[in-house]
């Protein structure tokens, strides 16, 4: 008797939902980041879940998630740099003050 | 089958000129004109090269095909993939070859009408080759896809030349222009996904078989009813560029806010695109349809005809005068394709090439006018006959070659027009025939108090044409007079073509 | 009830746990610690999954990397590292019906999919995981991995760019 | 020599090369311009003569065609026709148009374009000789235009002048509703016989393969073109505003080119006209009362050349009114009366021509006694006026006198009734206007200083003179040799075929009717205005209405005027506020809502980057809504 795939879905779901909340209603762009890498970490389970248990069971899943791994990696690491510059300019991390391509 | 290249090397001539256009620094003024003039007799000598090397005994020539992009469209019972092909198609007739032609001479007398701009003109002439690309590209396409291409390629530099270059309410007149035309195209995409979705094809030759041969087995996917609606959206999306009756107050602030060379090539050569696009995709495609929707297209066209001949009566501006007889001259080519038979197909694309090269003269002129007096309103004008023979001399003839003088290439085109029409409607066509009185009415109001007339003393000290202005009024002239006086020139290639389109309209044939 | 369920049962709600906390925290080093939390746990659980070098990578780049990466964030722009108390409750009750509206629909749509028995599941071949992984990423994979190994390059240089003091400042 | 019919096509070609010449290089050749004019006249009047002997001769009619263009299979050929109508006209044309030029040397000596004035000319007489060369409808519509231009361009010569160029747009756009009309019936005709050609059309139309009403149709309209070249009425307002011009130009336009076209069209499409009895009718009555009508308008103006002008139209109704009652007679009547006319009226412009040179007015009450001043001109215009009033034995009285006989051959009385009227209508009004100009005591100093032109413009007037004198002993009742020729082709054949009872009834009392009726016009012009014996006003006191409805033409130009040219422009202003505010409004309106909307759109780009997402969000779930309420999406099968 394993654990059924519905219920590693349901785990990536569920942390999904909650990074999604968390990049929606957080006011600190590294949380926003950080929460971005949760929905990352949950599409990650889902592939690695569906390696095992999907139709086809590949070890194509897993290299997919290795390769959203890397991306968010890059991801993090320009998003960074890009918080720290505007931080630098304007002295805010808050996501509600970056609106300058608007204005 | 063997590639042609020339038609290729046609359209995508421009790009070469644009390429060396963005490696020129913008301070060479001189060095910009000159590339950006000569550029264009790339195209005009080949053009000239397909027009010497056309085959008036066959139909579709120049022919290019090539695979470009395949679309998956799903697995076939063996589980292996099938794709769409959309070809990259070119290919030219006798109705097309004409109007490329055209396109390639005005193209290059707008380009040396253009020597007198003065603003940001490396951008100019790169948006004014981008503009050619779409317009040859247009004519030359053979399927659907790339006509489309094509077809909006030419919106977005005309955009861009009516709202930087043109006169004070260009960007009004961009807009407007930009609005219409995008819901012609939108229109117009509907109705080509239709026909694909349906048919499984996009080619030209393809499309013609399927829809005008009753026993293809794809033929009956397309219910009658489905058809007329295809072709009455393909009736007002490509009315909108024409422009028909309703949708024409685009064009007027257009030809009124453009740069001179921009409306010439835009009356000349971009109106002509929609009338194109009827009879090759709306009348050639759907000849039942269209002959059922044939009264129509005369009841339209004399609207046009008698409205825009009304209107320019009572205009006060030249350019307007000349806007509202574009209307009334594109109701002639309605009239043509109402027709329905050899005669009057002939008629109508006469018309094309013919009010292209017209109006392009006139408004040529009206620019030149309006380089020396700085107006181009009737009532402040007057008398500059003295003082400008020559240009004077040549909007005359070019305004009787507009209201349809024998040995003009107007009359030709009116003439098999009302012929043609005569043959199927009678009635309409004599309607259409007392056109040609308001057109005289308006035409010598016009032409009259604006350059005849007394002189008032300030228009006294006006220079006549210049070399580089008189060059593409003789050329233009010329041409006018040639087709005018030998027909055959042009009508000579467009037989095969007729024999294509006009066996498979109903009715009479021709 | 077997210990497999046991541990992922423990895995997982260490996980929600970690992540749920990581929103409702309000100093944001908490934050970032009980992510990693979440990160480390999931890592278990790709190891439930038989995904041993993922699992692996997954405490390497995440747990390791990322969190530390974020915390150098949190550290540099050190004003107000505690996530403000705005009233911005009209904008997170719209967000929590949305995203709860998400979770219902996406919950019925894996609810109402037939899925594989999962005894039917092949057993692992007799490869290593890893070897796996190196045989596909080298052989099938090997111009995704090439571009990805450029992509990282790429943003190596871009951040370094982009974080670098401008000069005069 | 019968080789020379050959040649026929070099007769218009060399106007066409002068024109050209005088295009390219007029501005250099200033002086010269007129030479090459002249020249190119004479070398064409020259093989024009020939060409006309040689069909006189009864050379046989000679036609040649080449193709001009294809429509599937159809095909259009050009060419030219010799035959001997056209070859009478191209005499009458060939030979007028040489006497202009060279009168218009001398006349237009003082004016700077010369050479602009030249092309025109030439243009003109090309266009003329190649409408009566053409050898079928499509052609000559093409010259037929052409012609219509070039009066255009030469009425409004003087375009400086409002006046002249709001003549020439009158005249073009008048004879422009005849042309169309003229163009419908080609294009019907088309459709009926498969041809432009002359021939072929006839023979259609004689086998009776056309519908009745359909002959009349295109035969009215064909008459309709006619009538605005021709300035029949109600289209002759343009002819005496396009006095305008010129005066060598408007002897050209009223002699031999423009007007005559209308008469040439009616008599080539002669077989058509015969298959149509009521459309016959329609032309001899159209004639008579133009002739009638435009004779009344005569009696009272007071510029010499508009006097001159309605005397065209009057005569014109008359060649008309012959070509209606029909018949041989009728037929050559017609013809025969545009030749003679064609020389006297030349004569009349010409020498009306000196005398505005001369005095510098063209008001006849500013003008008298000029006869002992302009004593060559004085005779000349003397011999015109007799020729006109059809005094024997002048040119005028034969072709007259052939038009009565032939009304009285056809037994129509009521056109035979107009027909005397005019007459004595006719020679009232040119002695009115000789008396006034040319007897008298001079009224001002440029008379007293005037003087006869000199050798370069009386030549001319000589020749024209002389022709006008004998031209009309070329078909006199008892020697009827123009008739022989003009029926020796296929016109008269059908002519003989269609109506082969119309035997002419020789009325000699008829001729001394008209005579006679034609001295006592000329008496009573003499006891008023040279005795003063009847007050001049005797009936314009009693009846003022009548003198200004006569004097300004009927009102027939203010009628158009106000019936017609206002409410078009009253229309047009309508239509331009419906352009402007309907549709142009609609258009604002779309374009508000297009911006409408835009705005509207535009306040969600807020910036926020976690609205953006929120609104993702939304469209995810509304999607996921319609997903698993279609039925769902299943994974696997």
């Amino acid at each position: 008797m394993t654990v059924p795939v519905t219920s590693y879905l349901l785990v990536a779901l569920i942390l999904f939902c909650v990074g999604l909340y968390g990049a929606l209603t957080k006011r600190n762009a590294v949380i926003v980041l950080l929460s971005i890498e949760l929905m990352l970490n949950a599409v990650n389970l889902n592939l690695i879940a569906f390696a095992k248990f999907g139709l086809h069971p590949a070890i194509t899943g897993q290299i997919f998630s290795l390769f959203t791994m890397t991306v968010a990696a890059a991801e993090v690491a320009v998003g960074i740099a890009v918080l720290i510059a505007l931080y630098r300019n304007r002295e805010t991390v808050n996501v509600d003050e970056m609106d300058t391509m608007k204005r | 089958m063997v590639n042609n290249t020339l038609l290729s090397l046609i359209t995508f001539s421009p790009l070469l000129v644009i390429v060396v256009l963005m490696f020129t620094p913008k301070q060479m003024v001189g060095t910009i004109k000159t590339i950006g003039v000569l550029g264009t007799l790339l195209p005009l000598i080949m053009s000239l090269m397909l027009f010497a090397g056309f085959d008036y005994s066959a139909g579709l020539q120049f022919i290019e095909r090539r695979d470009w992009i395949k679309i998956p469209i799903g697995l076939d019972q063996n589980g292996s993939l099938t794709f769409f092909p959309i070809r990259y198609e070119m290919g030219i007739d006798g109705a097309s070859m004409p109007l490329l032609l055209l396109t390639a001479i005005i193209g290059t007398l707008a380009a040396v009408g253009s020597w007198q701009m003065k603003r940001r003109l490396r951008e100019y002439f790169i948006l004014y080759h981008l503009l050619l690309i779409g317009m040859f590209g247009v004519f030359s396409a053979q399927n659907l896809f790339l006509f489309f291409l094509f077809f909006e390629l030419t919106l977005i530099p005309v955009y861009f030349l009516l709202g930087i270059w043109g006169y004070a309410e260009r960007e009004r007149a961009a807009n407007k222009f930009l609005l219409y035309n995008g819901i012609g195209s939108a229109i117009l995409l509907l109705a080509f996904i239709a026909i694909f979705v349906q048919l499984q094809t996009v080619n030209f030759g393809e499309l013609q078989q399927v829809l005008t041969n009753p026993d293809d087995p794809l033929s009956g996917y397309l219910s009658p009813e489905y058809r007329y609606g295809l072709f009455v959206a393909l009736f007002i999306a490509f009315g909108i560029k024409l422009p028909i009756f309703p949708f024409h107050s685009w064009m007027l602030n257009v030809h009124v806010q453009a740069p001179p060379p921009v409306v010439m090539i835009h009356s000349a050569i971009l109106l002509k695109m929609g009338a194109y696009g009827l009879l090759r995709i709306g009348i050639n495609f759907f000849p039942d349809q269209a002959y059922e929707f044939s009264v129509w297209l005369a009841v339209f066209g004399l609207i046009n005809i008698f409205y825009g001949a009304v209107l320019a009566t009572v205009q006060k501006d030249l350019k307007m005068v000349l806007a509202y007889s574009s209307i009334s001259h594109m109701g002639m080519v309605l009239l043509g394709f109402a027709a329905m038979n050899s005669i009057g197909f002939q008629g109508a694309i006469f018309q094309l090439v013919s009010h292209g090269l017209i109006s392009a003269l006139l408004f040529f002129i009206v620019g030149v006018i309006w380089d020396r007096t700085g107006t181009s309103t009737i009532t402040e004008l007057g008398g500059i006959a003295k003082s400008m023979p020559f240009i004077s001399g040549v909007f005359l003839a070019g305004a009787l070659a507009s209201l349809g003088l024998p040995g003009m290439s107007g009359f030709i085109s009116e003439f098999l027009a009302l012929m043609g029409l005569f043959g199927a409607m009678p009635l309409h066509a004599a309607i259409g025939a007392i056109g040609l009185i308001f057109t005289t009415i308006y035409v010598l109001r016009a032409v009259l108090r604006a350059v005849y007339g007394p002189t008032p003393s300030r228009l006294t000290r006006l220079a006549d044409a210049q070399p580089m202005e008189a060059i593409p009024l003789v050329v233009l002239l010329g041409v006018i007079i040639l087709i005018g006086i030998y027909p055959a020139v042009l009508s000579d290639p467009l037989q095969k073509t007729l024999d294509s389109i006009v066996p498979v309209v109903t009715g009479i044939g021709g | 009830m077997s210990g497999q369920f046991v541990a992922f049962f423990i895995l997982s709600l260490l996980t929600i746990g970690g992540a749920v906390f990581m929103i409702s925290f309000t100093r944001v080093v908490h934050m970032v610690v009980s992510l990693g939390i979440t990160f480390l746990c999931i890592a278990g659980l790709f190891v439930m999954l038989d995904a041993e070098f993922v699992a692996v990578s997954q405490v390497l780049v995440y747990s390791g990397a990322i969190s530390i990466l974020m915390l150098f964030g949190i550290m540099l722009t050190k004003k107000d590292d505690v996530e403000p108390k705005a009233h911005r409750n009209k904008r997170k009750l719209i967000s929590f019906l949305l995203v709860a509206a998400l979770f219902v629909f996406v919950f019925l749509g894996i609810q109402a999919s037939p899925w594989p028995n999962p005894e039917a599941a092949p057993q692992p071949v007799e490869q290593s995981n890893p070897k796996q992984i190196g045989l596909a990423v080298f052989t099938r994979y090997v111009i995704p991995f090439e571009l990805v190994s450029l992509l990282l390059l790429v943003a190596l240089v871009g951040a370094i760019l982009m974080a670098k003091k401008e000069d005069g400042k | 020599m019968d080789t020379i019919l050959h040649y026929a096509w070099l007769i218009p070609l060399f106007p066409l090369f002068a024109f050209i010449v005088l295009v390219s290089f007029g501005r250099q050749l200033r002086g010269g311009a007129s030479s090459v004019g002249i020249l190119a006249a004479a070398l064409s009047c020259v093989l024009a003569l020939v060409i006309g002997w040689q069909s006189y001769q009864g050379a046989a009619s000679e036609k040649v065609l080449v193709e001009w263009m294809n429509i599937r299979d159809t095909v259009i050929r050009v060419g030219y026709e010799i035959n001997s109508l056209n070859a009478m006209m191209l005499v009458i044309i060939s030979v007028v148009s040489l006497l202009v030029q060279i009168y218009s040397k001398e006349y237009m000596r003082d004016d700077e374009r010369v050479p602009v004035y030249y092309q025109y000319l030439s243009l003109f007489a090309f266009s003329m000789m190649a409408l009566v060369l053409s050898p079928n409808l499509l052609q000559l519509y093409i010259f037929w235009e052409l012609v219509g231009v070039c009066s255009f361009l030469l009425i409004g010569y003087h375009f400086s002048k409002p006046k002249a160029m709001l003549a020439a747009k009158k005249a073009f756009i008048v004879t422009r509703i005849g042309d169309v009309g003229l163009l419908i019936a080609i294009i019907l005709l088309f459709w009926w016989t498969g041809s432009f050609e002359y021939s072929e059309i006839f023979k259609t139309v004689a086998l009776g393969k056309m519908e009745p009403w359909m002959t009349t149709l295109t035969a009215v309209l064909i008459f309709v073109g006619a009538v605005g070249k021709s300035g029949q009425f109600p289209l002759h307002t343009w002819l005496p505003d396009a006095m305008e011009g010129p005066t060598p130009v408007s002897a050209l336009i009223h002699a031999a080119t423009m007007v005559a076209a209308g008469v040439y069209l009616v008599a080539a499409t002669y077989p058509l006209f015969l298959d149509s009895q009521t459309a016959l009718d329609i032309v001899a009555y159209t004639g008579g009362f133009t002739a009638i009508f435009a004779a009344l308008i005569g009696l009272t103006q007071t510029d010499i050349k508009r006097v001159l002008a309605y005397s065209t139209i009057s005569q014109l109704g008359y060649m008309m009114l012959a070509l209606g009652v029909a018949g041989a007679i009728g037929y050559t009547a017609g013809v025969f009366h545009l030749f003679t006319h064609a020389f006297f009226k030349a004569l009349l412009f010409l020498a009306a021509g000196s005398v505005i040179h001369a005095v510098h007015t063209q008001d006849l009450f500013q003008m008298g006694g000029l006869l002992k001043k302009m004593p060559v001109t004085g005779i000349a215009f003397l011999i015109g006026c007799l020729a006109i009033a059809g005094i024997p034995p002048f040119s005028g009285y034969w072709s007259k006198e052939e038009i009565i006989s032939a009304v009285y051959s056809a037994q129509r009385a009521d056109l035979l009734w107009i027909a005397v009227i005019t007459v004595f209508l006719t020679s009232f009004y040119m002695f009115r206007l000789f008396f006034l100009t040319f007897t008298g005591k001079a009224v001002s100093q440029a008379i007293s200083r005037a003087k006869d032109p000199s050798a370069v413009m009386r030549i001319p007037l000589l020749v024209l003179a002389v022709l006008a004198v004998l031209s009309g002993f070329l078909n006199m009742p008892f020697a009827p040799l123009l008739e022989n020729w003009q029926l020796a082709g296929d016109v008269g054949e059908s002519i003989h075929f269609a109506m082969p009872e119309a035997a002419e009834l020789h009325a000699p009392w008829l001729s001394v009717v008209s005579v006679l009726v034609s001295l006592a016009g000329i008496v009573l012009a003499y006891l008023i205005y040279v005795k003063k014996a009847i007050a001049a006003t005797w009936i314009a006191r009693p009846l003022p209405w009548l003198y200004r409805l006569s004097n300004r033409a009927f009102y027939l130009d203010e009628i158009y005027r106000y019936g017609l040219a206002v409410p078009l422009r009253g229309i047009g202003m309508l239509l331009d506020l419906f352009d402007h505010y309907l549709i142009g409004g609609l258009v604002q309106l779309a374009v508000k809502l297009a911006n409408g909307l835009g705005g509207l759109h535009a306040r969600l780009q807020s910036g926020q980057m976690q609205t953006y997402g929120l609104i993702v969000l939304l469209g995810i779930v509304l999607l996921l809504i319609g997903i698993t309420t279609q039925g769902g999406v299943s994974f696997g099968q």
